[in-house]
């Protein structure tokens, strides 16, 4: 027992180091690379049915793996398998046999790294599914899940030189990745609520549960899983991806979006049950999305002339199904219903995918009468597609009675008479239009007079019917074995629910003749639909269910381009003008604000115009007059000259404080800045009349106004006595200006010594402008040549 | 330690001796790369002694702080060293593939040690003023970077960056002389110091300079509505330095914002400039990841995600103002910020192949990457999914920690914003994705050897998967880090000295108890201990 | 106008006494106004004068950016010598003398600093004369 | 003098920015010109002023150091003096080029976005 819980993670990881390596060595073995998905399915569907057994015959005890991996996040690596896990983990893998197999003769040849990254893809596919079939912390689930969907991504723009794989690809990401988003702040507040991410000890604990329900986050988080459950499993109205995602190889349709990738969400729900299933809208939401999806999916498919479009939309139909059975509180027979599903839609779409290499068409329109040509493929597709009609005694025939006995019997029902006849009259609706389905494929493709496009179709490799055959078999002898109690207990045993009692024979008893009569109906109502098909068809031109949602979704998406392309091409648009505006007005609104919200105002600031010297009051309004003077200048050198009069009486201010320095400097800079000035306006043009217009005049002169008040409060307040800080470092600077650095002029010794790191950083500025120069004339002198 | 103007003094005078070396190509490739991997090292081993031993600094010319400046290499700074050299290297190596001759003859090299010169100091500078001069180098060695090889584009887009960094560097002086005035100090740690003890009116006149303050780095980190520079000046980087630009300047911003608001204004409602932060963020991410949408560039799209992203770390800032969650925010910024610096670099690197492989950079106009060039499309589906918040890279990991302090602090809005900017986000690289690399090859193949270009950035690519696969390290570095940017009392021992030669107070912070550590406390426990 | 034999002569006058006052200026940077900041513009508005005078191709030949440059490493070069003698970054040394004829002299290290300072002024604002004036041809 | 200074700044800011606004590049130079004057007139502003002090110079008989004048302002003027000046001829050079470029020194006529955006590198 001791080295059990290690199975758990080869199981889960060695699909991804086996990926890479496919990865790398695709270019090599191209086509071979199958071989390595064979065998790490293989691996991995022994090592959990080798867990499963084992857990069987030993006490049942549950392993788990544990590894802290971000435990400041409190988020580990928590693999756990119990029966549930271990059936989706086996059905994963079991499957994942077989597409593995179907692939090596299904994947035309083309070039080898495509082959490879085809591979790679579908085993990390495989892994990142058994992840979530076995992981026990939310966020590992979500983790294994967004790989679902990338991986998916991947596989379904698998022919991406069409049009149509892109945005199938697309969308299915799009949608799943929303859904993704969601179901993560769900988990967040699930784990703000009680503290813990881990499933099982929420599944478990009574405190927690509890504490969950009682929390007001419990709605919001209960909505996003489920919105998160919804997109990965196609519900309404998330439902249109998945026909869209049929451009893909049918190996992956197959894969992905029958037998395992749909179901995640599915998977989810089952676990998540005895989480969220206090919530009074649990089963008002499942069942309603259900039960719509169930019909919907159902009606859809049959109107659908493509024939994965078909299955695809009684594949969200099932999806519908299970989800409804959640609603019902009826997880005991998830299991049944979802590897019946596994088994007949596998084998479905492998025969498809059969049909459409040989004839290079799947619309039913064109085919007909391939019994002849390919008489195995036939068979397989007699026994799935009556597996999916429902008929004894097949697996479909047992799942859907299991479905009608919980109908009639279900507690949350019985006590909704109405509720219990409006849903079990639309079950035996969508039922019968399934088995109209059903039937329509088989007559469709197989039976009638050959078609044109069927002429010289020759029969399918060994790769392409083994593996539908052996799901065939699966059906077969499911539905023959449950005669026997042994099925009906493993059922039970692989269900989430620790003890759940389906009830499943192939023989009904005397007392439960109710499910077989809604059978009878069902498969009657199936019948008429399938004879009436072109009215039925008529009739469902006339009346489409739901709006394409397609359109609504791309209708949404190309809303927000628009609304992007407003925004950038009115607010990005290269004006400096603009920028400028934009950049001071956020400034002077955000400095206003600010002022405004700590009450700041004028009665503040002493303001004593005693103080005021002459020197200093004759420089001010001069400065004030050049510096209009600039402005209004209509020549260039007059803005110029005046420009440098500006710095000169700035310069002369700095004599009013005291301060020799930077005299000098200013009028020394101010003097080569003038003779750059000059320069450059030789070579530039003159001044034009503006061609701005009078009211962006005004505009321009109100920023003005604005930026300058703002500035003029900043420093009017920040000078101001009540505001100045008085405890400043200058005393420090003073006297160790000649004691500590032997100068006697305080701010030369600051420059270069004191501070000479800023000093350092100025001169590497002017250093670097002239480099700058330098070059740019240089490269431009250089390129004119 | 005096060791600590090394990330300084090694990228200036090699910048220098590089410009003297100028026309010897083989011997300035030789000479940048040597001490960019030598500083490389260093700074590594900075981090891990800072982590270890706490808070190191320096005074320059021996004259002690607040009085003369000082260098101060806290978690935080380290790690943006790490960051900067680590990527420097990684361009640098990447350029030798890329420069022209005539880009190598104007100073590219020694620009681009500026531009390093530039970022380092601003991480480590304790000064206000001298973040300023720290500023100035940076912005004029990415002013020259820009301009190197002189076309029409690039002098157009230069001139207009330059103009608006001329504004932005102006209220920057005129924060730093208000501040002056009314604190009396533009050293950090002093500051710190000073502004806890404000109160009333005078808390309310700093908070209001602040306010100029928080425009500049603003601007700096291109939020909202302020990053009007970005989107029109990272395309005519050149290649490859575009990745170091789209990596490390905005995040200049970030990093000053968080040592600036966060640590530095201590104040009497100093939580409204953290809000006003939090607002900004909501809007910068949203417009930015609408401006990707609409383009058909690569480079654009990527630069207008450097603004959606950047949101993101700011609104970590901004949810700082609830102290509950302040230090899981921060932490979780800290982390966005190295994730996003790795990745984004990454992708401006692969957009700079995928450029020459296909000889365009409007992604209608490529097509067929994934077939011609197998290798880079991994390296870029990695690292736009990385960008996007997919798992298992660490760009999950970090929006994970963000939204989830988010939801803690009760800011709903915001994490609703923050969610629908993934979407978005994803939406727009798997655009590139799909217009790019998948589809039919629709271009002439230019012959061009990318191999050499593909090494610096699958480093880059695979740094982000390992901080993805194990976060752990990166993690807990961030949350030490967080810690000592709130509490600045190591900050402060560290720089103005607690009078005795005891040994600072910011003592490594290893495993503490797991019911006191607050990443726990937001999810971990359960809530009667958190209230 | 460059081959006016006035503004010739005039140079050649005017340029010598412009470096001695900048030289002067730059000496006295430590206790009065001045330093090499200032002084630096000085001697490139002589270098300026000497262009108008005796014409721009001459000068154009030369690399002036490499002074500004070589001035650069002088001043980083000052305040790295310190740190390889285990000291702090730009920590200067001051000698007091007391020499015979020019009386007392604080003779800074900060000086050699100074000298940096004074070859990048003069080495930029050269940079930018010769290479701005020659764009009109 | 503060609220003298604090006009002053004022003025040169709100010229400044009607400058930049203006549809010319020269223009655009001198308002960032008046705007780095503005910015160091906020500095020594707030240096303090008060009319019986001295310029800050020091030797060693000088004993009360409460009549100089706060020689840190200065030297932040000085440091932004030299990089204003710098980055403003750097800036005159660019809209030379510009102007060469394209024709106009307007920055209302200069191609915006839909400006093809050149690349470093020719095929």
């Amino acid at each position: 027992m001791s080295d059990l819980e290690h199975v758990l993670p080869a199981i889960v990881f060695l699909p991804f180091v086996v990926a890479i390596f496919t990865l790398l060595v695709g270019r090599l073995i191209g086509r071979q690379a199958g071989w390595l998905m064979v065998l790490s399915s293989v691996t991995a569907f022994a090592g959990s049915l080798w867990l499963f057994i084992h857990q069987q015959v030993h006490d049942r005890v549950v392993p788990v793996f544990t590894f802290a991996w971000l435990p400041d996040l409190n988020i580990h690596l928590n693999l756990r398998a119990d029966p549930f896990g271990l059936f989706f983990a086996m059905l994963i893998a079991g499957i994942g046999v077989l597409v593995g197999i179907y692939s090596l003769g299904y994947i035309p040849r083309l070039a080898t790294g495509r082959i490879g990254r085809y591979y790679a893809a579908l085993i990390g596919f495989m892994g990142s599914m058994l992840g979530i079939a076995l992981a026990d912390d939310l966020f590992l689930l979500f983790v294994f899940w967004e790989v679902t969907s990338i991986t998916s991504f991947l596989l379904i723009g698998f022919w991406y030189e069409q049009d149509k794989a892109r945005k199938g690809a697309l969308t299915a990401l799009q949608i799943t990745a929303l859904g993704g988003l969601a179901m993560m702040a769900g988990f967040v507040l699930v784990g703000e609520a009680t503290g813990t991410y881990q499933i099982s000890m929420l599944a478990s604990q009574e405190v927690l549960r509890q504490q969950l329900a009682d929390s007001p986050l419990f709605m919001p988080a209960l909505l996003l899983v489920f919105v998160g459950a919804f997109t990965k499993s196609a519900q309404v109205p998330f439902h249109f991806w998945l026909p869209n995602a049929m451009v893909a190889p049918t190996p992956v349709s197959t894969y992905l979006h029958a037998a395992t990738m749909v179901k995640a969400g599915v998977f989810l729900i089952g676990r998540m049950l005895p989480i969220f299933n206090q919530s009074a809208c649990w089963s008002p939401i499942l069942i309603t999305v259900g039960l719509l999806t169930f019909f919907v999916g159902a009606y859809q498919a049959f109107r659908e002339n493509d024939l994965k479009g078909m299955l695809a939309r009684t594949t969200i139909s099932t999806l519908g199904l299970v989800m409804m059975i959640y609603g019902l509180n009826a997880a005991s027979q998830d299991a049944l219903q979802i590897f019946n599903h596994a088994a007949y839609k596998g084998a479905l779409f492998l025969v498809v995918g059969i049909v459409e290499h040989a004839t290079h068409t799947r619309d039913i329109r064109n085919l007909g009468g391939l019994r002849k040509k390919m008489p195995t493929v036939f068979v397989l597709c007699l026994l799935s597609g009556l597996s999916m009609a429902g008929l004894p005694p097949f697996f479909g025939f047992i799942a859907k009675e299991a479905l009608y006995a919980e109908l009639l019997h279900n507690v949350f029902l019985h006590n909704r008479p109405f509720l219990q006849w409006f849903v079990i009259g639309t079950c035996v609706l969508a039922n019968a239009f399934i088995f109209a389905v059903s039937f329509r494929l088989i007559f469709g493709v197989f039976l009638g007079p050959l078609s044109d496009k069927a002429q010289d179709v020759h029969p399918p490799c060994a790769f392409l019917w083994i593996p539908p055959a052996i799901l065939a078999v699966v059906t077969v002898a499911v539905g023959i074995s449950s005669a026997w109690p042994s099925t009906q207990n493993l059922m039970n045993m692989l269900s989430s629910e620790v003890h759940a009692e389906v009830h499943v024979s192939l023989f009904p008893s005397v007392d439960h003749l109710g499910p077989l009569i809604l059978s009878c109906c069902t498969i009657g109502i199936g019948i008429l639909i399938f004879k009436a098909r072109g009215v039925v068809g008529q009739a469902q031109r006339q009346f489409d269910l739901l709006p394409a949602m397609q359109t609504v979704w791309d209708g949404f998406l190309n809303g927000v381009t628009w609304f992007a392309e407003c925004f950038v091409h009115h607010w990005q648009n290269g004006s400096m003008r603009w920028y400028f505006s934009a950049i001071l007005l956020f400034f002077v609104g955000l400095s206003i604000l600010a002022i405004s919200y700590f009450r700041l105002s004028f009665d503040l600031v002493p303001i004593s115009l005693s103080q005021m010297p002459w020197s200093g009051l004759s420089l001010c309004v001069l400065l004030v007059i050049t510096v209009v003077t600039v402005v209004v200048a209509q020549t260039r050198l007059g803005a110029a000259i005046a420009l440098t009069a500006t710095g000169f009486l700035v310069a002369l201010i700095f004599v009013v404080y005291r301060s020799p320095d930077i005299l000098l400097t200013q009028i020394l800079i101010e003097s080569v800045s003038t003779i750059f000035i000059l320069l450059i306006l030789f070579y530039m043009p003159s001044f034009k009349k503006d061609r701005l217009r009078p009211a962006q005049k005004m505009l321009n002169l109100g920023i003005s106004c604005a930026v300058g008040v703002t500035m003029f409060i900043f420093v009017l307040f920040a000078t101001s006595l009540p505001f100045r800080e008085t405890e400043n470092l200058a005393g420090e600077y003073l006297s160790r200006a000649f004691h500590g650095a032997g100068g006697q002029n305080a701010v030369n010794v600051i420059i270069v010594d004191f501070r000479a790191v800023d000093t350092m950083g100025e001169i590497t500025v002017l250093v670097v402008v002239g480099l700058c120069i330098f070059g740019l004339l240089r490269t431009r002198r250089r390129m004119q040549l | 330690m005096n060791l600590l103007v090394l990330p300084i003094l090694v990228p200036l005078f090699t910048a220098l001796l590089v410009a003297l070396l100028n026309g010897r190509g083989m011997l300035q490739k030789v000479v940048s790369l040597g001490s960019c991997l030598w500083l490389t090292g260093f700074v590594f081993w900075l981090l891990l002694h800072v982590d270890k031993s706490g808070i190191e600094s320096m005074c320059f010319g021996g004259w002690e702080a607040p009085f003369g400046i000082v260098f101060v290499a806290d978690r935080l700074a380290c790690i943006m060293l790490c960051l900067s050299m680590l990527v420097g290297t990684v361009v640098l190596v990447y350029t030798f593939w890329t420069v022209t001759d005539i880009q190598q003859k104007y100073f590219f090299y020694p620009l681009f040690q500026i531009v390093l010169l530039g970022v380092n100091w601003s991480f480590l500078s304790g000064d206000l003023f001298n973040l300023f001069v720290a500023y100035e180098v940076m912005l004029v060695g990415s002013y020259g970077m820009m301009m190197v090889g002189a076309n029409r584009g690039q002098v157009l887009q230069t001139m207009k960056y330059i103009a608006i960094n001329t504004i932005g560097s102006t209220l920057f002086v005129v924060g730093c002389g208000l501040l002056y005035a009314t604190v009396g100090t533009l050293n950090f740690a002093d500051l710190a110091q000073k502004t806890a003890t404000l109160s009333g009116s005078r808390a309310g006149l700093v908070t209001a300079i602040s306010m100029v303050l928080l425009v500049v780095f603003a601007m700096k980190t291109a939020t909202f509505p302020l990053f009007f520079w970005l989107p029109d000046s990272y395309p005519v980087v050149p290649a490859g330095v575009s990745g170091y630009f789209a990596g490390l300047l905005t995040k200049v911003g970030v990093y000053s914002l968080l040592r600036v608001f966060i640590m530095v204004f201590r104040q009497d409602g100093h939580v409204f400039s953290i809000n006003v932060l939090l607002v900004l963020s909501g809007f910068t991410m949203l417009l930015g990841v609408l401006g990707a949408m609409c383009q058909w560039d690569i480079r654009r799209i990527l630069s207008w995600h450097i603004i959606s992203q950047v949101g993101y770390m700011v609104m970590g800032v901004g949810l700082a103002a609830n102290p509950m969650i302040a230090e899981v925010a921060i932490a979780g910024t800290i982390f966005y910020i190295v994730h996003h610096i790795i990745v984004k670099s990454s992708l401006f690197l692969i957009g700079g192949i995928a450029e020459r492989v296909s000889g365009t950079q409007e992604i209608r106009k490529m097509g067929g990457l994934l077939d011609m060039a197998p290798g880079v499309a991994l390296l870029f589906i990695v690292a736009s999914l990385s960008l996007a918040g997919m798992p298992p890279f660490s760009g999950f990991l970090c929006k994970l920690v963000l939204i989830r302090a988010g939801l803690t602090g009760g800011n709903y809005l915001i994490v609703f914003v923050a969610l629908v900017t993934g979407f978005l986000t994803l939406y727009s690289m798997t655009k590139i994705w799909s217009y790019a690399f998948w589809r039919n090859q629709c271009h002439k193949v230019v012959g061009f050897n990318y191999r050499g270009m593909m090494a610096p950035t699958a480093i880059l690519v695979v740094m982000t998967i390992l901080m993805g696969l194990y976060a752990q390290p990166f993690l807990s570095l961030g949350q030490r880090a967080a810690r000592s940017v709130l509490d600045p009392q190591g900050y402060i021992a560290a720089v103005l000295g607690s009078g005795d030669e005891e040994p600072v107070a910011d003592t490594p912070l290893e495993v503490s108890e797991p019911s006191r550590d607050p990443m726990r406390l937001v999810c971990g426990q359960p809530k009667e201990h958190r209230r | 106008m460059n081959n006016s034999p006035i503004l010739r002569t005039v140079v050649r006058v005017a340029v010598p006494i412009t470096i001695i006052v900048s030289l002067r200026i730059f000496f006295q940077g430590h206790s009065q106004p001045g330093g090499g900041f200032i002084a630096g513009v000085l001697v490139a508005a002589a270098g300026a004068m000497y262009l108008l005078g005796f014409g721009i191709e001459r000068a154009a030949r030369w690399a002036w950016w490499k002074i500004s440059v070589i001035g650069l490493l002088v001043s980083v070069f000052t305040g790295t010598v310190p740190l390889l003698l285990g000291r702090s970054f730009m920590d200067h040394a001051v000698w007091q003398r007391h020499l015979p004829v020019m009386g007392d002299i604080h003779l800074s290290s900060a000086i050699l600093f100074d000298v940096g300072v004074y070859l990048i002024v003069f080495g930029t604002l050269m940079t930018i004369f010769v290479e701005l004036g020659q764009e009109g041809r | 003098m503060e609220l003298l200074i604090a006009i002053v700044i004022g003025v040169l800011f709100g010229g400044g920015t009607y400058l930049i606004l203006r549809p010319s590049l020269i223009r655009v130079v001198m308002g960032l010109a008046l705007y780095s004057n503005a910015a160091n007139l906020v500095m020594i502003a707030c240096g303090g002023y008060s009319p019986d002090r001295t310029a800050p110079f020091v030797n060693s008989d000088t004993n009360s150091i409460s009549t100089l004048m706060d020689p840190l302002p200065p030297d932040f003027i000085l440091t932004a003096i030299v990089i204003s000046f710098a980055v403003n001829a750097l800036f005159l050079t660019t809209c030379y080029f510009v102007y060469l470029d394209h024709g106009t020194d307007d920055p209302g006529q200069l191609p915006v976005n839909k400006l093809k955006v050149e690349n470093d590198f020719v095929e």
